[in-house]
Order: structure tokens, then C-alpha cells, then sequence
């Protein structure tokens, strides 16, 4: 029993956590299309802001929660240059954006090496993370159980942001039809922007959460970004609700097997349980039909 | 045509020994995952190389040091190897880390008939012609770390978790063999895949388990990851040790003090080790890389094995690859882990266990340790119990 | 209000307009007639800056605009009904209409085109095309323009909707607080709307007239093959 | 031969798009189809096409034309166009020509290179008037160029039903004139079924008319039957009209 | 002229292949160019069904693996003798050799796995997967995960397939020993052959109604099914054949590398594939195979040159090509225009959502379609 209830939950954490990665990727890929490679680099810089922060603020109790906010705005920044620099050109042409945003992940790897030197970095927890909180009789480590509170709340904020403001609407318009949107008065520029500058800071927060989990080394972000693919696809490209579902689906999944299985086994087998899933389910969790060719 | 299989390699060296330098070649990951590690081994193979030309190189001749990046990937190794062979034409090449870096090049090193110091603690069942193994084998880590449990912590059953390759596999069947023969039992072996850093389900089942200790052949990344689950899951040194073999001075800070601190490793060279050979070579390092840099065993015998080669040579009078295979018996050197020597039938080298603690400021402090250096067994043969 | 002067452009290396000018007049309606291929949508684009206008300067109220983006020329009281009932199709027809409406305006809108009235919920991309055309041109005119460019607005539309939209246009215009530039190749429609024509043939215009019946007649004979 | 729709039916998650329509569609006259702006013309003709699911029946030479796929379909000899012109942007408009002249090609002929033009290609290429265009790439297509070559794309494959959804929408009056023609010229073998708001257009060369209003058959017969019959005028002419 | 234009390229490139490089390369630097050939023939593949057929293929590192192992499963067996066991087996495993290996200690077999079965995996994937019309966005990270999927199930079954390690450690190749540098030779001007052969092969694929076809299918898949022709088919079409490609690629790799392991098969490995074919020009004819000879060059130098910083060129080169030279090297040469390198989207429904083309940007496409007829 209390074999499967500890499942249900790492499930359920892991789930979360794989929320939190493909959150900004439902944005960047799936409402503006960007296949973006660099997603996972842009967590590295999430996770290595948290190490500077921690740094700098004494109190560790505090530098977790001054690292999120900063982790959203670095992860952002770095966003919006990647957008303005080489994206902006690329609209056109979606599945070249996984390329370039590739190699830009190459040069942030090394850039990241050489800055903070190849070795991992360690960022303390806060005290108030310590330890485990014993739920149903199964002691649930405070900081999964943070990660879980987090990716909900980003959800929430996503979910408020593309529902009360205009920029969702607007978002969709721009990516739909460029030309259109620009003639109906909206400045698709701005929107691209504020769209990548969101969808990339969630990347960084979900990097300043990885370091309660994992290590913050350089390759962070390549160990995430083909999960994150994953889950946005499953979900169904550009719905946010399937995006949730997958995730979670997904966490428990892995946790199911790989409490029977080898762990490589496991990811190997979720790996075709999706292939065999978008046999189902061609346009993911959610889909929708057009009635236009092409 | 050229020569059909079972025709014997006749390969011509090409090292220039005429001029007043010998080229060498470094051979480590600068980049990619292995990076993290790598790169202290080449820091050290340099400071080595420094100080060795600094008193007047090796027979009288300066080392000029190729540097290749093996991009941890073992397909790259094998190329870099080649090229350092064929087109550098260096007298002898160090470095790699991972086993699969090694496996890549013997066959690099046994066809070109080159030479290799490899410096890390590996799973042994190897001994190659023209490779010399620097770092400890099977019998001095991963048995004497079982000893120590055995006699110090009186354990009666264990827990193996493991990244999934091949070092972790091997020492694990040995670990299980030693097990049986001296009841003690296993309660589960885990494998997670390398640089996996999602360990909810396998810590549970630690837990679960409630082995008396868990010995841990993760790689890298993933020990962070698994501390971090260990400790959040309010399991601690003292109710549940770890010992672990892959975790040296240079990865404790990355997985955390708070997160490793009472837990146990097992190698044969520690920062902390109090010889005046280690202290000069511990502030040369420091020097050299500024005062956070640690020392670890890897290091050390990537250190040693500059030194080594160097004694090699001059005994052998030659830079000849077969010359210096057949000096190489019995040449030894006082290393900072303690004088070391050559074993010229399985090309390892004698070395003391050391069983460390990790310490409140992330060094390790040696709290148990073979009396005498130990003979290097790879094969194994001295143990009954083994049967591969 | 709108003002080309002497614009030449086209598309990359193709050039398609060739030193075309055109005035529409505040409050006037100008229909512009070609064949097919003739540039009109080039033209039209090029005012509304989709295109760009290699040499010669599009003016709004005076104010060169040339080098603006679509978005500020709309800003600045333009508003592009584009040729192919296009619209943004993964959106609801309300969403549709929201973009650029409140509630009060989409109303009004509803009111003039009902057959909207049962589609709100329904994507975009589902619509019959001509529905599509139909929220098009609600959508432009939410956006309150001052000059509307519309590129064959009639185009699969049936008959008494066609009446119904000639009837707002005449209207606004009538009233003096809409121009109007009219891409039409539904020659009454045309002139019944506007009061002034121009004819484009490859990439020149070719012959200008008052509006009204007895240009119909110059205009078959230009338009002739 | 004759294209027998019975009592068709199209539901979109709900909503009732065709709802039980029964046609005779004959060759040898040029079938007109009419209706409000939703009133489900398009989705006749998709699902005719493969391309909407319906249920009811569709027979064409003993075959079910709602039980076939697209592809098909096509091969069949039911061809059709599309209301906002699909062409292949990217390959000139020879080639797009070419590939819908496939139909009539064994499947190991596409191991095969293309030498020169194939005369039916060639011949529709007088037809439509595109020529000169041949081997600009369709993307450079105007709006109305691209109807042309849609209907191009139709003649080449040479279909003995042929669907023209708005066909002539974006013409000028003189195109509309030469397209009517042609639709003339090419009806009497075939079954021909246009799409059309332009009344005009209908009245000059409907042989038959059918008015659809809200997926059913609302009236049927010559253009000035449907011209007088009040309901009609009421839901789509106008009263002006 | 410009017909032949192409077959100039290929006499060239043959030359250089054929002549040039064996007279001035030592061993060493011949070695490495036999081994991005290796590369350069997948390249073609992928240049057949990412440039003309629009799917972006994400993952041939599978089929490149499948080759690569069989092709060092077969040299391991052959090394080990009749009835033998591979020395990593008796190290890591139970010392017995698996079921799934015997068949492959015929090299007969060897060769018909090496052709056969990627074809296999590559039809029933592409069967599944483009007759439920899965394209675009959701094709690429598919094919992506599944070559993840490989490296990984590869690196969990040490006893087998040696895990992290791979298999190396080859002594012959089909009875030639490969220590000998006569037999290296050899092997280059195999794999330079099949590389020009597959080159050629290519030009007439190019050229056939097919090759249109293809290019239709990317423009605009759904409207094909109403010209007659079920979409789905060409493109498995292609698919197949680019994994076949890639197949024998990777076969060759391993005799000429001497090694195979799951990093040469992974998700990095699949996208460095990628890389070549992008630089070159993936709609052109020669453009992928000179470009995969190109990377692989430059990787090798700059490595060697910078030790370490080398992925600051490889993440440029992605960069600065993709975005200023869509259409490759073969754009600068004006042998394709850049609407051919817009291709590669054009088919793969231009976004997840399948926004109708041409309206997304539309000017911008037909644009450059319009400097492809200048071009012309
Ligand atoms: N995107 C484009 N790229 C290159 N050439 C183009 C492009 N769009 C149109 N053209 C060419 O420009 C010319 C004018 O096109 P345009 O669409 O302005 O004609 P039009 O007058 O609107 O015709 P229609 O009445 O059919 O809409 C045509 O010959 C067409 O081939
Ligand atoms: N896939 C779909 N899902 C939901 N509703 C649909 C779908 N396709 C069509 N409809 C609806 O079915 C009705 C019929 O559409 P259809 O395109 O057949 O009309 P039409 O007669 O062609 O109109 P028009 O003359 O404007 O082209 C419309 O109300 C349309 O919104
Ligand atoms: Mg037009
Ligand atoms: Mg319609």
C-alpha cells in the first residue's frame, strides 16, 4: 500500500517538476512555434542565478526566494536577446529555429564553463525546506513539496496572464497570422517579445527550483530539454491544460516503471509508451481540427 | 589487398628523440559531462609537467605537452589518441577517465604499440600491455571499503545503487560475490541511467529496504541529486551510511557539504593526508590554481604517473615504448598518497586503501586505512571467492 | 487623407508597381480596377505597408508614413480588409472580434452582420468562407478606421449581405467620417460605392474617372480584352 | 455518369452542417449550387471529397464516395477546387500541372524523370491562360491567377465529376465570361457542379440551380424558377434582387 | 547548362574524393575523411527527406545505430571465431552469446540486417506515423525521442551491447585486418565510393516525377490527396530510404572508427547529422554531402585548435548559417534558391497548430519563391 502511495507521489513530484520545464516551452513552442533547444540553457541560467544569489545574500533562508524573481527576469533577458537577436528573423521558418536555438545552446554551455568553471555548484537549501513532512504515513521531502506549490503557482500566473490580458488573445493573432495581426493594429514585435520574455524567465524559474533537487553544472539544462519537448507535445502543442495533464501523466508513468523496472528501462519504455500515445492522440492530449489544407 | 586477420601489427613509432624536447600527450574531457572532472586531472598532469621541466625535464630533455579534448565521448578518444599517436607522434599519452575512455583507446594504444597512463580508480578485470593503471583496482577500493563495513561497521546486509554502466555493474558483481561469502545481504541493487537526476523512486526503495549501508557507485551529476533525495527523505549518515567510491574532494562542494557530511568514501589519497610530500603538493596546487582548488586521488595519480613515466624512462635510459614496459618493474616514486610502485607484470601499481569521512568543511579525513600498501590484484586471483 | 505618390514596388526582385499614384480624398471612396494580376492587392499592400514601397512616399493625413509598420498606420486610423477571407483561425469568431473591439462595438457589429450572432463560439478556421469574409470586415471596422481598405470585400458573399455592407459603406462615407479604397471586381458594386475609379494594368494606372453611371461604360471598355 | 447523393448527413461535434440532402447530380449539364453564406455547399462538396465525414450515401460507379479516402476518391475521376485556392507555393505552375495530371500515371512512371511538357499540360496551360506563368513558382500566383490554375489542376486530371467551389470568385467580368464557356465547353461529357454567389454569373449559364439554406435543399429547378421562389429571395437573394 | 551544373559539382567533388585526398592526406587524416563520408551519406539521406521532403528528421541516429551495431556486432563475432564469445561478453556478461546475435556471424546476414531492417523499423515508424498524419513540430521531437529512447536502452544493456562503452576492439573487417593501413585505405575509397554512388542516385531521385511529388507533399500535404495521391506513401517514401542511408553510414563508421557507442547515436549525435546538411544546403543536390565533410573537418581542426572551446564554434556555425544562409553553402553558389530552403518548414504544416501556409508570413514566402524564379 504504502509502497504504491509513496509512487503515487514521487509520481506526482516528478510530474511537477517535468510541468515546471515544459511551462515556458508552451509558450515559446507552443503558441509561438520556436522550437527552442536553448530552453534547457535558459534553466542552467535559472539554476546558476540561485548559486550567484545564494552567494551574495548571506541568509540562506532568504536566497531562495529572492533567486526566483531574479531567475524569471535573467531567464527572460536572455530570452528576449535570443528573440531580438536571431529568432525575430526567423518566424518563417519553425523547425530551423531548433537548430539555430542549438547552437545558442552550445555557446551558453561553454559560456556558463568558463564562467563558473566546469564543476558543479552547490546551492544550499533554506533551512525551512529541510526535512520531510510525513503525509498519509509517507514523509514527503519539503522540497518536492515546495516544487509542486511552485509549479502550480506559475501555472496560476500563466493561466491569469493569457486569460485577463490581452496578450494571450494577441499572442495567438501574431503567431496565427502575422501579416493579419499587424494590420489590425497589433504590434506583433512587442507581443513576440513579451511572449518569449515570459515563456523564458518560467525556464529560469524552474532552473532556480532544479537546484533544490539537482546538481547546477553546466550540462543542467540538456538533461531536461528533450523531456520538456515531450510533455508539450503530448499535452497537445499549444494547450496548456494537456501540457499539465502529460506532465503529469508522464511523472507518474516513470514513477510506476521504475519502481518495477531499471531506471533506464523505464525511460525507454516511456519513451514508446508516448510514440504508441500520439498514435491515439495524433495532435496530443488536446487537439484541434481546421478545416484548412496544408 | 592489404593483410588478412591474424597477420601481426607492424607498426613503426615516430617520436622525434633527436631534438632537445619529447613531445607528451594530455588526453582529457575539457568538455561535455565529463568535463567536471577531467579538468582537474589536466590541471595537475600540468603542474607535474611544470615542475619536471623546471629541473631539467626527462634524460635531459624538456617535455613539449600536446593537449587534446576527448569531448567525453569514447569515439573521440579513440580519434584523439590516434592523432596524438600517428600525427603528434608523442612518446606517451595521459589521461581519460570514464572506463568506456579506456576501453576506446586500448585497442588504439595495443595497435599502434604507444603508450597510456590511465589515473583513475576503475573496475579492473584488465591489465594491458600498453597501458599503465595508476588509479586503484578492485582489490584496493572496493574490497577494502567492503572490509572496512564489514569489521568497523558491522553491517549485516547492504544496498547497492549504481549509475548504469560499466564500472558500477562489474564492482557490484564483485560486491555481491564478496557478500555471499560473508553473509552479508544484499537488500537491492539500483541502477539509475548516467546523469539521471531523478531518484524519488529509488531512495524510497532505500528506505524502504533498510539496509545498515549503501554502497554507492554513482557518477557525476546524479550524486547530487541522490544526496539531496537522501537527506530529504530524512535519511542520515549515522542510521544509514554511504560510502561511496566515485565522490572525491573536488565533487563534494557540488553535491554539498550539509548533504554529504558523516558519509563515507573509499580511495587511496585524500587532501587531507599529512606527509610533507602531500602538504608541498597540496599549496603547489593551490598556487598554481588559487586557494579554493582541492586535491583528490585522481589527481594525485595523474600527478604520480607523470613522475612515474619519468622514472620509467630513466632507468630505461630510452623513450622506446618496449623499453620502458620493461624498466617499468619496481620503478617507484614517493607520491603524496605515500611511495608507490610499479607492478611490471599487471602494469598497476601498490597502493594503501583509505577509508575517509567527509568533514564539516567538505574535506575527508581518513578514519580507516589498509595497514601496508596493497599488491594489485585486477584479476582478482587471491580471492576464492571470486569466479567471473 | 491617403495620399501614393508615384510608388514603385513589388515583391523581393519582382517589381510589380511601377511609379503609381492615387489620392483618396477624406470622406471620398475610390475603387481601384484591374484584371487579374493587374497589382491591386500589391497596391493596396503597399499603403498598408505590408509591401514596401521601393521608391515614391504613401501619405496619411500629410504625414509620410512610408517607412511605418502596418500596426502604427493602423494606429493612426487605417484599416486593411485583406483579399482571401482571412482571419485567425485557431481563435473563436468572438476572440476574433475581441482583438480589436469592446462590448458595446462588437454589438453594433453583431447588428450589422447576424449571421455572426450564432457563430461566437465557434473557431475561426470553421467558418464557411464566406462567414470568414463576413467577420473580416467586422473585424476591420471595429477597429473605428478613418480610411478603409477593402481588397475585394464582396468575394463570396451572398447577394443580400453584399447589398446589406454596400448599404453601411454609402453610409459611412455619406456621412463624411470614412474613406474609402475598393478593390472590386463586381464592377456595380464598384461604382455604385464609389465616387471616384482608377484602373490599374500591370503595375500602371492606366485611366482615372469621376464616379457614377457613364463611367461604367468608359470603365467595361478599359477593362476589355 | 451520375453522382446519386442520398439523404447526406454532416455533424460537426454538434452542429448540424448538412442535414439529409438528396441530389441528383447528371453529366451533360452544368449543375449550379446556391445558398447562404453557412449553408453547407463547401461541406457538400467535402464530404463528397473525403474530406468531411458524412453519413447517408454518395453513389458514383457503384461505389459509396463516403466510404472511399481523398485520394481515392480522386482517382475515381471526382475531382475538385477549393474556395480559397490551395496551390503548391513553392513548384512552379508547370509542375503543379504536371502532378495533378498524375492521376493518369501508373505508380512506377513516378521512378521516371519529366521531359519537357506533357501536352494535356500544355493544352490547359492555353486554357487557363497561364502560359507565359508556366514556370514562375504558383507562390507569385494572384489571387485570381491561382483560381485559374486550381481549375487548370482540375481539367488535366481530366475528372468526369468536377466540384468548382466558387470557381470564379476574384474574376473580372470578362474572366467570368471565358470561365462560363469553359464550363460549357467541358459539361457536356462530364458532371459539372459550380459554386456561386455571383447571380449574375448563375443566370447567364446554370442549366439546373439547387439552394441550400441551412444544410437542406430549400428549392430547386432553372435560375428563374429559383429567382421567383420567395423563400429563397427571403434567406439569400434579397428583395432588391 | 544548368542541368548539368550539378554533375560538374559531383566530377569535382569525386575528384577530390578519388584523387586528391588519398595523394596529399597522411593515414591518419585519410582515416578521419573515411569517417565523414560515413557521416556525409547519411547527410544524403537526410537531405532527401528534410530538404525536399520537409520531415524533419531528428533522430537518424537510430538508423545510423542500427547499421553501426550490427555492422560491429557481426566484426566482434567474427574476431571471437566460430562458436566464440566476445571478450567484452565473458568480461560483463554470462559468457554466452545472446540469441538475437548469432545471426549476425555471417557477414551475409551482416550486410542484409545492415539494409533490411532499418527499412523495417523506418517503414512501420513512418506507416504509423504519417498515416495519422503526425508532422512538422510533433514528427521532429517524435523522431528526436526516439533516437534518446536507443542511446539509452543501449547504454542499460552492458552485458549485451556493452553498455556506455559500445563495441570496439574490432581486429578484422570481412577478413582483412584493420590494423593494416593498406586495409584503411580501403575502407575510404569504399566509403567515398558509396558516398558519390548514393550522390548520384540522389540526382536522378531529384529529377523523377517522385522527387516532385515530394516537394508537393511538403508544400501541401492534405491538397495532394486531392490530386490522387496518398501523401502518406511518398513520404514514407523517403523516410525509408534516408534511414537506409544512414544505415549504411553507420555501418561503415565502425570498421573505420573502430568503434561504436551510444553517444554516436544519441540525440546530440542525431543533431550534429543535422548540422552538415544545413550548412550545405539540405534542398541541394551536393549540398548536405559537402556540407557533412565540411562540420566534420572543421570539428576535427577546431577541437584540435581549441581544445575544450571548440562548441563555440559549432554553436556559431548553427547560428550564423541557419540564420543568414537558409539555403546553405549551395545558396551562396545560386544553385538553389531560398525558397528551397524555406522547404524544409513548408511541408511540416509551418507551425504545431497548422496554421494554413502562406498566410503565416506569407509575403516572406512568397518572396523568396519569387527570387527562386529570378534565380531560375
Ligand atoms: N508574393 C509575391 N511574390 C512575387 N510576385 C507576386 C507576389 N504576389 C503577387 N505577385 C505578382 O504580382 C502581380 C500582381 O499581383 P496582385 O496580387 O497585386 O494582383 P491583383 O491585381 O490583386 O490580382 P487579383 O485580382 O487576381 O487579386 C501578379 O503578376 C503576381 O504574379
Ligand atoms: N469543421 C467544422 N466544424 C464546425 N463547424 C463547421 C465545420 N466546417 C463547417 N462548419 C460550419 O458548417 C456550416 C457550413 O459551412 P460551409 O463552408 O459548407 O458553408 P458554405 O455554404 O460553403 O458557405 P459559403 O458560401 O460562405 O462558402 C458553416 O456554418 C460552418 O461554420
Ligand atoms: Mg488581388
Ligand atoms: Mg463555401
Amino acid at each position: 500500500m504504502d509502497a504504491l502511495l509513496a509512487q503515487v507521489f514521487t509520481g506526482i513530484s516528478a510530474g511537477a517538476v517535468l510541468l515546471l520545464i515544459a511551462l515556458g516551452l508552451t509558450l515559446t513552442f507552443g503558441q509561438m512555434g520556436v522550437i527552442n533547444m536553448a530552453h534547457g540553457e535558459f534553466i542552467m541560467a535559472g539554476a546558476y542565478t540561485a548559486y550567484v544569489v545564494s552567494t551574495i545574500v548571506a541568509s540562506t533562508e532568504l536566497s531562495l526566494l529572492i533567486a526566483l524573481p531574479a531567475g524569471f527576469v535573467i531567464g527572460g533577458l536572455l530570452g528576449l536577446a535570443l528573440e531580438a537577436s536571431v529568432l525575430r528573423w526567423m518566424y518563417a521558418r519553425p523547425l530551423d529555429t531548433l537548430l539555430v536555438t542549438y547552437g545558442v545552446g552550445l555557446v551558453l554551455q561553454q559560456v556558463a564553463r568558463d564562467i563558473f568553471g566546469a564543476p558543479a555548484k552547490e546551492v544550499p537549501a533554506p533551512g525551512w525546506l529541510d526535512g520531510s513532512i510525513p503525509i498519509l504515513g509517507y514523509d514527503f521531502p519539503l522540497t518536492r513539496l515546495f516544487i509542486i506549490v511552485l509549479a502550480g503557482l506559475c501555472v496560476a500566473a500563466l493561466l491569469a496572464v493569457l486569460r485577463f490580458t490581452a496578450l494571450g488573445r494577441e499572442i495567438r493573432a501574431t503567431v496565427g497570422n502575422r501579416d493579419l495581426a499587424e494590420t489590425i493594429g497589433i504590434s506583433t514585435r512587442r507581443t513576440d517579445q513579451a511572449t518569449f520574455f515570459i515563456g523564458s524567465g518560467l525556464a529560469g524559474v524552474a532552473g532556480v527550483a532544479l537546484t533544490l533537487l539537482g546538481s547546477t553544472g553546466p550540462n543542467l539544462g540538456t538533461s531536461y530539454i528533450v523531456q520538456a519537448f515531450l510533455v508539450v507535445v503530448v499535452g497537445g502543442i499549444g494547450h496548456l491544460k494537456g501540457t499539465i495533464v502529460a506532465a503529469l501523466g508522464i511523472g507518474l508513468l516513470q514513477a510506476f516503471l521504475a519502481h518495477a523496472l531499471t531506471g533506464s528501462v523505464a525511460q525507454v519504455i516511456v519513451f514508446l509508451a508516448i510514440v504508441a500515445f500520439l498514435q491515439l492522440r495524433p495532435q496530443g492530449i488536446l487537439s484541434v481540427r481546421t478545416r484548412s489544407l496544408a | 589487398g592489404g593483410a588478412k586477420t591474424g597477420d601481426t601489427a607492424t607498426s613503426e613509432s615516430c617520436v622525434d628523440t633527436s631534438g632537445d624536447t619529447i613531445k607528451i600527450g594530455f588526453l582529457n574531457s575539457l568538455s561535455g559531462t565529463m568535463a567536471i572532472s577531467e579538468t582537474t586531472v589536466f590541471k595537475s598532469l600540468s603542474m607535474a609537467a611544470k615542475e619536471i621541466n623546471a629541473d631539467g625535464g626527462v634524460l635531459g630533455k624538456k617535455l613539449e605537452i600536446v593537449s587534446e579534448d576527448g569531448q567525453s565521448e569514447p569515439t573521440v578518444f579513440a580519434e584523439k589518441a590516434t592523432k596524438l599517436i600517428q600525427d603528434d607522434c608523442v612518446a606517451a599519452v595521459f589521461g581519460g577517465w570514464t572506463s568506456s575512455s579506456r576501453k576506446a583507446m586500448l585497442p588504439v594504444f595495443e595497435g599502434n604499440d604507444a603508450l597510456l597512463f590511465y589515473p583513475v580508480q576503475y573496475e579492473g578485470l584488465e591489465s594491458s600491455h600498453n597501458i599503465f593503471y595508476t588509479g586503484a583496482t578492485t582489490n584496493q577500493q572496493i574490497i577494502p571499503a567492503l572490509d572496512f563495513l564489514k569489521q568497523e561497521k558491522k553491517i549485516k546486509s547492504i544496498f547497492l545503487v549504481g549509475s548504469d554502466y560499466v564500472f558500477p555493474r562489474t564492482a557490484n558483481k564483485i560486491i555481491k560475490q564478496y557478500a555471499a561469502a560473508n553473509g552479508i545481504k544484499v537488500l537491492g541493487e539500483e541502477y539509475q541511467p548516467l546523469g539521471s537526476t531523478d531518484f524519488g523512486t529509488v531512495v524510497d526503495k532505500v528506505k524502504a529496504a533498510g539496509a545498515d549501508a549503501v554502497f554507492n557507485t554513482l557518477n557525476g551529476d546524479s550524486n547530487v541529486a541522490f544526496f539531496k533525495e537522501y537527506k530529504g527523505k530524512g535519511l542520515t549518515a549515522s542510521a544509514m551510511p554511504v560510502l561511496s567510491v566515485s565522490i572525491a574532494e573536488e565533487e563534494v562542494p557540488g553535491v554539498g557539504v550539509g548533504n554529504l557530511e558523516g558519509q563515507y568514501t573509499a580511495w587511496n589519497y585524500y587532501q587531507t593526508i599529512d606527509s610533507p610530500t602531500n602538504q608541498k603538493f597540496v599549496t603547489d596546487f593551490k598556487a598554481a590554481n588559487g586557494a579554493k582548488a582541492v586535491t583528490s586521488d585522481p589527481m594525485e595519480a595523474a600527478y604520480t604517473s607523470l613522475y612515474l613515466w619519468k622514472g620509467m624512462v630513466e632507468k630505461a635510459d630510452s623513450f622506446d615504448v618496449e623499453d620502458v614496459i620493461d624498466a617499468s618493474d619496481g620503478v617507484s616514486y614517493d607520491a603524496p598518497e605515500g611511495t608507490v610502485e610499479v607492478d611490471g607484470e599487471n602494469h598497476h601499481i601498490a597502493k594503501t586503501a583509505l577509508i575517509g569521512q567527509v568533514n564539516s568543511e567538505g574535506l575527508i579525513d581518513t578514519v580507516w586505512s589498509s595497514d601496508k600498501p596493497i599488491e594489485p590484484d585486477p584479476y582478482l586471483k587471491s580471492y576464492d571467492w571470486w569466479k567471473n | 487623407m491617403l495620399k501614393i505618390e508615384s510608388v514603385t514596388g513589388g515583391y523581393g526582385r519582382t517589381t510589380v508597381l511601377h511609379d503609381v499614384s492615387l489620392e483618396v480624398p477624406a470622406g471620398a471612396a475610390v475603387a481601384l480596377m484591374g484584371h487579374n494580376g493587374a497589382g491591386k492587392t500589391t497596391l493596396l499592400k503597399a499603403a498598408v505597408g505590408l509591401v514596401r514601397a521601393k521608391s515614391g512616399r504613401v501619405l496619411l493625413d500629410g504625414e509620410d508614413v512610408t517607412a511605418l509598420r502596418p500596426s502604427a498606420r493602423v494606429k493612426r486610423g487605417l484599416g486593411y480588409v485583406p483579399q482571401g477571407q482571412q482571419s485567425f483561425g485557431d481563435m473563436t469568431t468572438l476572440e476574433n472580434l475581441q482583438l480589436v473591439g469592446d462590448r458595446a462595438g462588437i454589438s453594433e457589429m453583431l447588428d450589422l452582420f447576424p449571421a455572426l450572432k450564432d457563430l461566437l463560439g465557434r473557431r475561426a478556421g470553421l467558418l464557411s468562407g464566406g462567414q470568414r469574409q463576413q467577420l473580416s470586415i467586422a473585424r476591420t471596422l471595429l477597429t473605428r478606421p478613418r480610411l478603409l481598405i477593402l481588397d475585394e470585400p464582396t468575394e463570396g458573399i451572398q447577394p443580400n449581405v453584399v447589398a446589406e455592407i454596400e448599404r453601411v459603406i454609402s453610409e459611412l462615407t455619406g456621412r463624411g467620417d470614412l474613406s474609402v479604397l475598393l478593390v472590386e471586381q463586381h464592377v456595380g458594386f464598384a461604382l455604385r460605392t464609389a465616387s471616384a475609379y482608377y484602373i490599374l494594368e500591370s503595375g500602371r494606372i492606366t485611366a482615372s474617372g469621376e464616379g457614377g453611371s457613364e463611367a461604367r461604360e468608359h470603365v467595361r471598355s478599359q477593362l476589355a480584352v | 455518369m451520375t453522382l446519386t447523393v442520398n439523404d447526406l448527413r454532416v455533424e460537426f461535434d454538434g452542429f448540424v452542417a448538412i442535414d439529409g440532402v438528396s441530389l441528383t447530380l447528371e453529366p451533360g449539364r452544368l449543375h449550379f449550387l446556391i445558398g447562404p453564406n453557412g449553408a453547407g455547399k463547401t461541406t457538400l462538396v467535402d464530404a463528397l471529397t473525403g474530406l468531411a465525414k458524412g453519413s447517408g450515401e454518395a453513389r458514383y460507379r457503384t461505389r459509396d464516395l463516403l466510404a472511399l479516402a481523398s485520394h481515392r476518391i480522386t482517382r475515381l475521376g471526382v475531382g475538385r477546387t477549393f474556395q480559397t485556392a490551395t496551390v503548391f507555393e513553392e513548384l512552379s505552375v508547370l509542375q503543379n500541372l504536371d502532378i495533378a495530371a498524375g492521376v493518369h500515371r501508373a505508380r512506377w512512371r513516378l521512378m521516371l524523370p519529366r521531359r519537357g511538357t506533357p501536352e494535356q499540360v500544355a493544352e490547359v496551360l492555353e486554357t487557363v491562360g497561364l502560359t507565359d506563368l508556366a514556370e514562375k513558382p504558383a507562390g507569385v500566383l494572384s489571387h485570381g491567377q491561382k483560381q485559374w490554375l486550381e481549375i487548370g489542376m482540375l481539367l488535366v486530371q481530366d475528372s468526369s465529376v468536377m466540384l468548382l467551389d466558387e470557381p470564379v470568385a476574384g474574376m473580372s467580368a470578362e474572366e467570368r465570361e471565358e470561365t462560363g464557356e469553359l464550363l460549357r465547353r467541358i459539361s457536356p461529357e462530364r458532371t459539372v457542379v459550380v459554386i456561386e454567389h455571383d447571380m449574375d454569373f448563375v443566370r447567364r449559364f446554370a442549366d439546373v440551380v439547387t439552394v441550400l439554406h441551412a444544410g437542406k435543399v430549400i428549392a430547386e429547378g432553372t435560375a428563374a424558377e429559383i429567382r421567383e421562389d420567395a423563400e429563397v429571395q427571403r434567406v439569400y437573394l434579397g428583395e432588391d434582387a | 547548362m544548368k542541368k548539368l551544373y550539378p554533375y560538374v559539382g559531383w566530377l569535382l567533388l569525386a575528384i577530390g574524393l578519388l584523387v586528391l585526398a588519398p595523394a596529399v592526406l597522411s593515414d591518419f587524416r585519410l582515416g578521419l575523411l573515411a569517417k565523414y563520408c560515413c557521416y556525409a551519406i547519411a547527410a544524403v539521406g537526410i537531405g532527401l527527406a528534410w530538404g525536399r521532403g520537409g520531415m524533419l528528421v531528428l533522430g537518424q541516429g537510430l538508423y545510423f545505430g542500427i547499421g553501426a551495431y550490427a555492422m560491429a556486432m557481426h566484426l566482434k563475432l567474427a574476431d571471437a571465431g566460430p562458436g566464440g564469445v566476445p571478450d567484452f561478453m565473458a568480461l560483463y556478461g554470462d559468457a554466452a552469446v545472446p540469441g538475437w546475435w548469432e545471426p549476425l556471424r555471417s557477414g551475409a546476414l551482416a550486410v542484409v540486417v545492415i539494409l533490411v531492417l532499418p527499412a523495417l523499423v523506418a517503414g512501420l515508424l513512418g506507416l504509423a506515423v504519417f498515416k495519422r498524419r503526425i508532422k512538422g513540430a510533433y514528427f521532429a521531437i517524435l523522431s528526436q525521442a526516439l533516437a534518446a529512447a536507443f542511446a539509452i536502452l543501449l547504454v542499460g544493456q552492458v552485458k549485451t551491447t556493452g553498455g556506455a562503452n559500445g563495441l570496439n576492439n574490432f581486429q578484422g573487417f570481412f577478413g582483412y585486418a584493420l590494423f593494416d593501413p593498406a586495409n584503411k585505405r580501403m575502407l575510404y575509397f569504399l566509403a567515398a565510393g558509396i558516398l558519390l554512388v548514393s550522390i548520384l542516385a540522389m540526382a536522378w531521385l531529384y529529377r523523377t516525377r517522385f522527387g516532385e511529388l515530394l516537394v508537393a507533399v511538403r508544400d501541401g500535404e492534405e491538397r495532394v490527396r486531392f490530386l490522387g495521391t496518398d501523401p502518406a506513401n511518398v513520404k514514407l517514401a523517403a523516410y525509408v530510404i534516408a534511414a537506409v542511408l544512414a544505415s549504411i553510414g553507420g555501418a561503415l563508421f565502425v570498421p573505420i572508427a573502430g568503434i561504436v557507442s551510444p553517444d554516436d547515436v544519441g540525440v546530440v549525435a542525431s543533431i550534429g547529422l543535422l548540422a552538415g546538411v544545413a550548412l550545405g544546403g539540405r534542398a541541394s543536390l551536393l549540398g548536405p554531402a559537402v556540407g557533412a565533410l565540411l562540420v566534420g573537418y572543421a570539428e576535427t581542426t577546431l577541437s584540435e585548435a581549441f581544445p575544450g572551446s571548440w562548441s563555440y564554434f559549432q554553436g556559431a556555425l548553427f547560428v550564423l548559417v541557419i540564420l543568414l544562409l537558409p539555403g546553405g553553402l549551395a545558396q551562396l553558389l545560386g544553385l538553389v534558391g531560398r525558397a528551397n530552403a524555406h522547404r524544409g518548414d513548408s511541408a511540416s504544416d509551418h507551425s504545431p497548430r497548422g496554421v494554413p501556409r502562406g498566410k503565416r508570413g506569407e509575403t516572406e514566402v512568397s518572396r523568396s519563391a519569387s527570387e527562386e524564379a529570378a534565380a531560375r
